[in-house]
């Protein structure tokens, strides 16, 4: 006990991400960093936190405002022999640049029939629940994965964050790395404690692709990505003392999705809850469900969605809370399916 | 063009408004942020850009404006709507969330739209100028008088919807003028290390339009040179593109260490403050006493203060309004 | 009999839009049109042919390739009393121009508390089946219903088409109006003869949320919008012949979506096939899957889904044909539904 | 910078390539499109840009370049991929759609990829730009030999793409060129109309990179000017824009009514057509005979010819392939 208790260490994600890109720096040197106040800054959210120092001005660059420029530059550099990491600094922003994002970075590949690559990582933040209004609390990761050619993928905690970006910078596809601000660690921002976990020194990967049974269950399954994780993780603790016992399935990757994590718990809990931070419709939530049902899988009731409701996220924080996903709200759905 | 002597104490009067506004809001956004920071909590949540320095960008551009006249702004805009006129108490409101605010609640600090006076901005970088290209278009097609003017910061003029904007005003000669703020600052990174030029004012070239660069923040040269450009967007004579230089005199947000700004900058810049710069001028031109001072200071004081006890005492919404205003 | 046949005015969808956008220019001078060849060319896609003669450049304007300045530049015109029609050429190029799109045009009525309307239409042209490729032929309805503040819509036929642009050019809302290139009607362009339908020379509104039962049936409902429409007709012709009696769903708007009138018709047949043109995952389908079955309505088999994979769209007719929806597709799905 | 007789040869002989393969595709492209013309019919199907008038534009740039430097070109990319050496069989097999192609028929006529010499295209406009850039910054960084060019239409340089690459390129001075071919046209929409000013070339200062206009659709003054800006680049001088005039001697697409044309404007550019002007200048300057002529037609004829063939005989790619290549 007291020898595991002096190796943990506790990382934020923003230290666990920035820990993966240096390891990953150190050694294949065609590792770079690009975005906005990703250099002396360290990033707006901190996961660049030391490389400006440890690696200097020509592999970690600050850019000009101009978000179609430095992402198309990467998709031309990846194709080009190296492994940009970029930083789109809010998802909120990908409208200014998403040609880039979507029809080159992610279709090259498809277009060159395999013969030019883009092993590139786009690193962006997601999420809301601090005021920062519509056009920054936004996660819009189901647009993201609803488009083809991208590897989408959200950590929920540093370990996963640390593995799923080594991950990423190794793997040949274009992969874009959401991360949540509620989650993230920086001072300014409240944080969710349950995201701040061990993260060993060493690198190792954690599989893009593979969701992760977080806490099992057998009444109910829990599907969640992010914040939504943790929103269904307070959930279950609650429905515990109840006597319920909820699975929390943690997909940590859109695309690929692991359908088959999904469709095993369901079938052993027969009851599901989707959780998403992002807007309700033709997002997540719907694709989870779609995936369960089109499976046939036997349900002891329908279904239901705790989603983001289809508005701009408005600003003021009676507002804003009340429309964000909740465990109460979770515990609701649940109610409802007891009910049939 | 010359101010008037009730222009330049219109311009100084606004300029105070704007930096007591500020200041007010610098000081109610820190409580209930302790002992930890967390932009999250207190009367004003979320991310807050304050805009102490650039009070003279404000004015001397919106002395030559009037309600009809159009002006789209950035993340940064309390100082451009007080200069343009926009009802103080409602901006106040809003950006403490309260039901009485411009939106109600829903748009926040920087989503400030106060359709009596055309006032909009938005908190993405380089959107305030396609809206006021519109705009000028909108009046050219209407046959209605007014014209349109976007602000934009120096770091914006970086991004394509500049190009853009720019060049189909060009094209289109609109009564349309832009106004960068150059405070030398795009967050952390510097218009050096990421301006390919010095001076923004030269890309209008590229739009054939006049540009042209304003130094010193200095509100009586900005309201000299503005004024040509108006006349020009009011004769029909097309657009123009300005370039001011100013300064950021706090951080990028509240919250900002400022760790990347070089040894002695804000003291240099703090020793230039606009404000008592203008002061000073005051006195030398129209010989301004301090009673005089001391009486629009407190005039100053008591519309903010106004405004800031309208915020506080109104009421936050109904969480479930949420869903109301998605369409019309 | 007679008599209505000489009434009978078949339009193509092109030439129903054209018309619709005509007839409120000339009772409201607030509309005008903006976009690239929209002006002499009367649009790539014919959908502004005579406009540019009939009213001039002042009120048909041709735009520089500035999709962000143009769109930016309409929602500033909208806020000041104009009623802009902008045309995006193709769908495809949304990435260069989203901002201005989902986060100006479609949240500042929300931000100013209702305060500002947008009353804008942004028309564009969807759709592939003509070996276009992958940045020429894409759908991604999906993408623009996902996020908030516009609404979204696309007819199936002229009919609609007139009448829904009519409605969309009123509406003090903005509206994304998509066309689909096989349904259009253009010369060069292969067209869907059942796009092309009688259409009325006087105003009309067709309501924008409100989908309509093409074809009435009773075993299975196939739900689709534009193309996806015409491939369930099809194979409901066919399964009719088979002794199946298929109810085809024309959605018509995504943007507010009938959901109501989705769960009456599989409340009535037991059945449901999506049929999409968009990509798969992340989707319409997987929405309207959801739609029915958190409604608990009782199904006689899991629900299918007919949509574009998840692969950027292939240029090579043998491939890019493979990869879309098909009545025969269609079919399939139904008899795998017949097996459980 | 003057070409050698033997570039001049080599720039005549690809023009005359680019001229065959392009004629061969058109008349190839209405197989199986009449009586009704189907854009989806026919052993080409798909749009199809034509460069007809646009050789000198790739030869006199790519004369100066080798396999290793990086071209981005747009969605008429022919003759800029022969120029720079792309396999003309296996471009011409994708352009049929065969299992040949460069891309197995994935990509077809606007997404041409041959990494053996650097080759790339994208449909969307302006998007050649900015993978330029990142190319050129990637050879800094890996202190590898090679400069990357970008070729876009006149109607891009009004893209916000455009102008975000050409800052970047210009703050880090990279080695990377920028051609425009202004060939006065987006599609229906002329320069005049569009771009706000005569010369995008005087859109260089903005980016603090020297700016050169070529008129007059001449290989030998590109070759000219286009050599001190790769000489610049190879250097380590940094990034050159570069406009020049040239001829859409074609429709925009094929099926394009081209009604928009003023009348004559064609038939003026048929008449400088700068393949026999070229033909004329080399039998003036290097006595280039009837037969030499002959000779090297007969050989570009034959080297197209061979592509089409390869093309024609090559198989379509198992449907079920569409699935592959996704991610790798
Ligand atoms: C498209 C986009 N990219 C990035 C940001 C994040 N951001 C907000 S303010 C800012 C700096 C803007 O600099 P400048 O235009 O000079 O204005 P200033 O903050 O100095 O007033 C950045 C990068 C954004 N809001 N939008
Ligand atoms: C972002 C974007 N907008 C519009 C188009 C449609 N489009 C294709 S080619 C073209 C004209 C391009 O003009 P120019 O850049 O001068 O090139 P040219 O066709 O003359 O070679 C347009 C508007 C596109 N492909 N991408
Ligand atoms: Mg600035
Ligand atoms: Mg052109």
């Amino acid at each position: 006990m007291t020898q595991v208790k002096e190796k943990e260490r506790k990382l934020t994600i923003a230290r666990a991400m920035a820990e993966a890109i240096a390891q990953e720096m150190r050694t294949d040197e065609k590792v770079f960093v690009m975005g906005e106040d990703i250099g002396e800054l360290g990033g707006v959210f901190g996961n660049t936190r030391g490389l400006y120092k440890e690696f200097g001005p020509v592999r970690v660059r600050d850019t000009p405002i101009s978000e179609t420029a430095f992402i198309g530059a990467a998709v031309g550099a990846a194709s080009d022999g190296m492994k940009p990491v970029v930083e789109l600094m809010f998802v909120d922003f990908f409208g200014v640049c998403f040609d880039a994002i979507y029809n080159m970075m992610a279709k090259n590949t498809y277009f060159s029939g395999g013969n030019v690559t883009v092993p590139m990582v786009l690193m962006t933040s997601t999420g809301g629940g601090y005021s920062d209004a519509g056009q920054h609390s936004q996660c819009v990761h189901a647009t993201f994965a609803h488009l083809p050619g991208m590897k989408v993928v959200a950590p929920s905690n540093a370990y996963d964050a640390k593995g799923m970006m080594i991950a990423a910078i190794r793997d040949p596809n274009p992969v874009v790395f959401m991360f949540h601000k509620a989650l993230q660690g920086m001072g300014w921002l409240g944080t969710e404690k349950d995201a701040i976990v061990h993260v060993p020194e060493a690198d190792y990967e954690v599989p893009l692709g593979k969701a992760v049974v977080t806490r099992p269950g057998t009444d109910v399954t829990i599907v969640g990505i992010t914040s939504g994780v943790h929103y269904g993780l307070k959930a279950a603790r609650i429905l515990e003392e109840q006597g319920v016992s909820a699975e929390v399935l943690d997909l940590r990757s859109l695309v690929p999705l692991d359908r088959e994590a999904v469709i095993e718990s369901v079938t052993k809990t027969g009851r599901l809850i989707v959780v998403d931070e992002d807007y309700h419709s033709y997002g997540m939530t719907g694709e989870i469900i779609a995936t369960v049902v089109e499976a046939g899988v036997p349900l002891k009731a329908p279904p239901q969605r705790v989603a983001y409701p289809d508005i701009p996220i408005p600003f003021t924080p009676p507002m804003e809370q009340w429309a964000l996903p909740s465990p109460e709200k979770i515990i609701a759905a649940f109610n409802k399916m007891k009910e049939v | 063009m010359i101010p008037s002597q009730e222009q330049e104490k219109w311009m100084y009067k606004h300029m105070l408004i704007s930096r007591f506004f500020e200041e007010a809001i610098e000081k109610i956004y820190m409580e209930g942020k302790s002992p930890a920071f967390n932009m999250a909590n207190g009367p004003i949540p979320g991310e807050m850009h304050l805009s102490n320095g650039q009070e003279p960008c404000a004015v001397g551009v919106c002395a030559h404006l009037n309600a009809e006249d159009v002006v789209t702004s950035t993340h940064r805009p309390h100082h451009v709507a007080i200069a343009k006129g926009v009802d103080l108490k409602g901006m106040a409101a809003e950006i403490f969330g309260k039901t009485t605010g411009l939106s109600g609640g829903r748009g926040g600090h920087m989503h400030i739209f106060d359709p009596a006076v055309n006032f909009s901005c938005s908190g993405i970088i380089g959107q305030s100028v396609g809206p006021a290209v519109g705009a000028a278009l909108s009046r050219v097609m209407q046959q209605k008088s007014g014209i349109a003017v976007a602000y934009l910061g120096e770091g914006a003029a970086n991004q394509g919807a500049f190009h853009e904007a720019l060049n189909m005003a060009g094209v289109w000669k609109l009564p349309v003028i832009f106004i960068i703020e150059d405070n030398s600052w795009g967050i952390s990174v510097s218009k050096r290390a990421s301006t390919a030029i010095e001076r923004n004012s030269d890309r209008a070239s590229s739009y054939g339009m006049p540009g042209e660069f304003i130094p010193g923040n200095d509100p009586i040269a900005i309201f000299k040179t503005v004024g040509l450009a108006v006349d020009r967007a009011r004769s029909g004579l097309g657009p123009t593109l300005i370039e001011i230089e100013t300064s950021r005199l706090a951080g990028h947000f509240m919250g900002d260490g400022e760790a990347y700004r070089p040894a002695g900058e804000k003291e240099a810049l703090m020793k230039v403050d606009p404000i008592p710069v203008m002061k000073e001028r005051l006195a030398e031109v129209y010989s301004w006493t301090d009673e005089d001072d001391a009486q629009l200071v407190a005039d100053a004081h008591g519309v903010v203060d106004e405004a800031i006890k309208f915020a506080r005492d109104s009421e936050y919404p109904a969480p479930e309004e949420a869903m109301e205003k998605v369409f019309v």
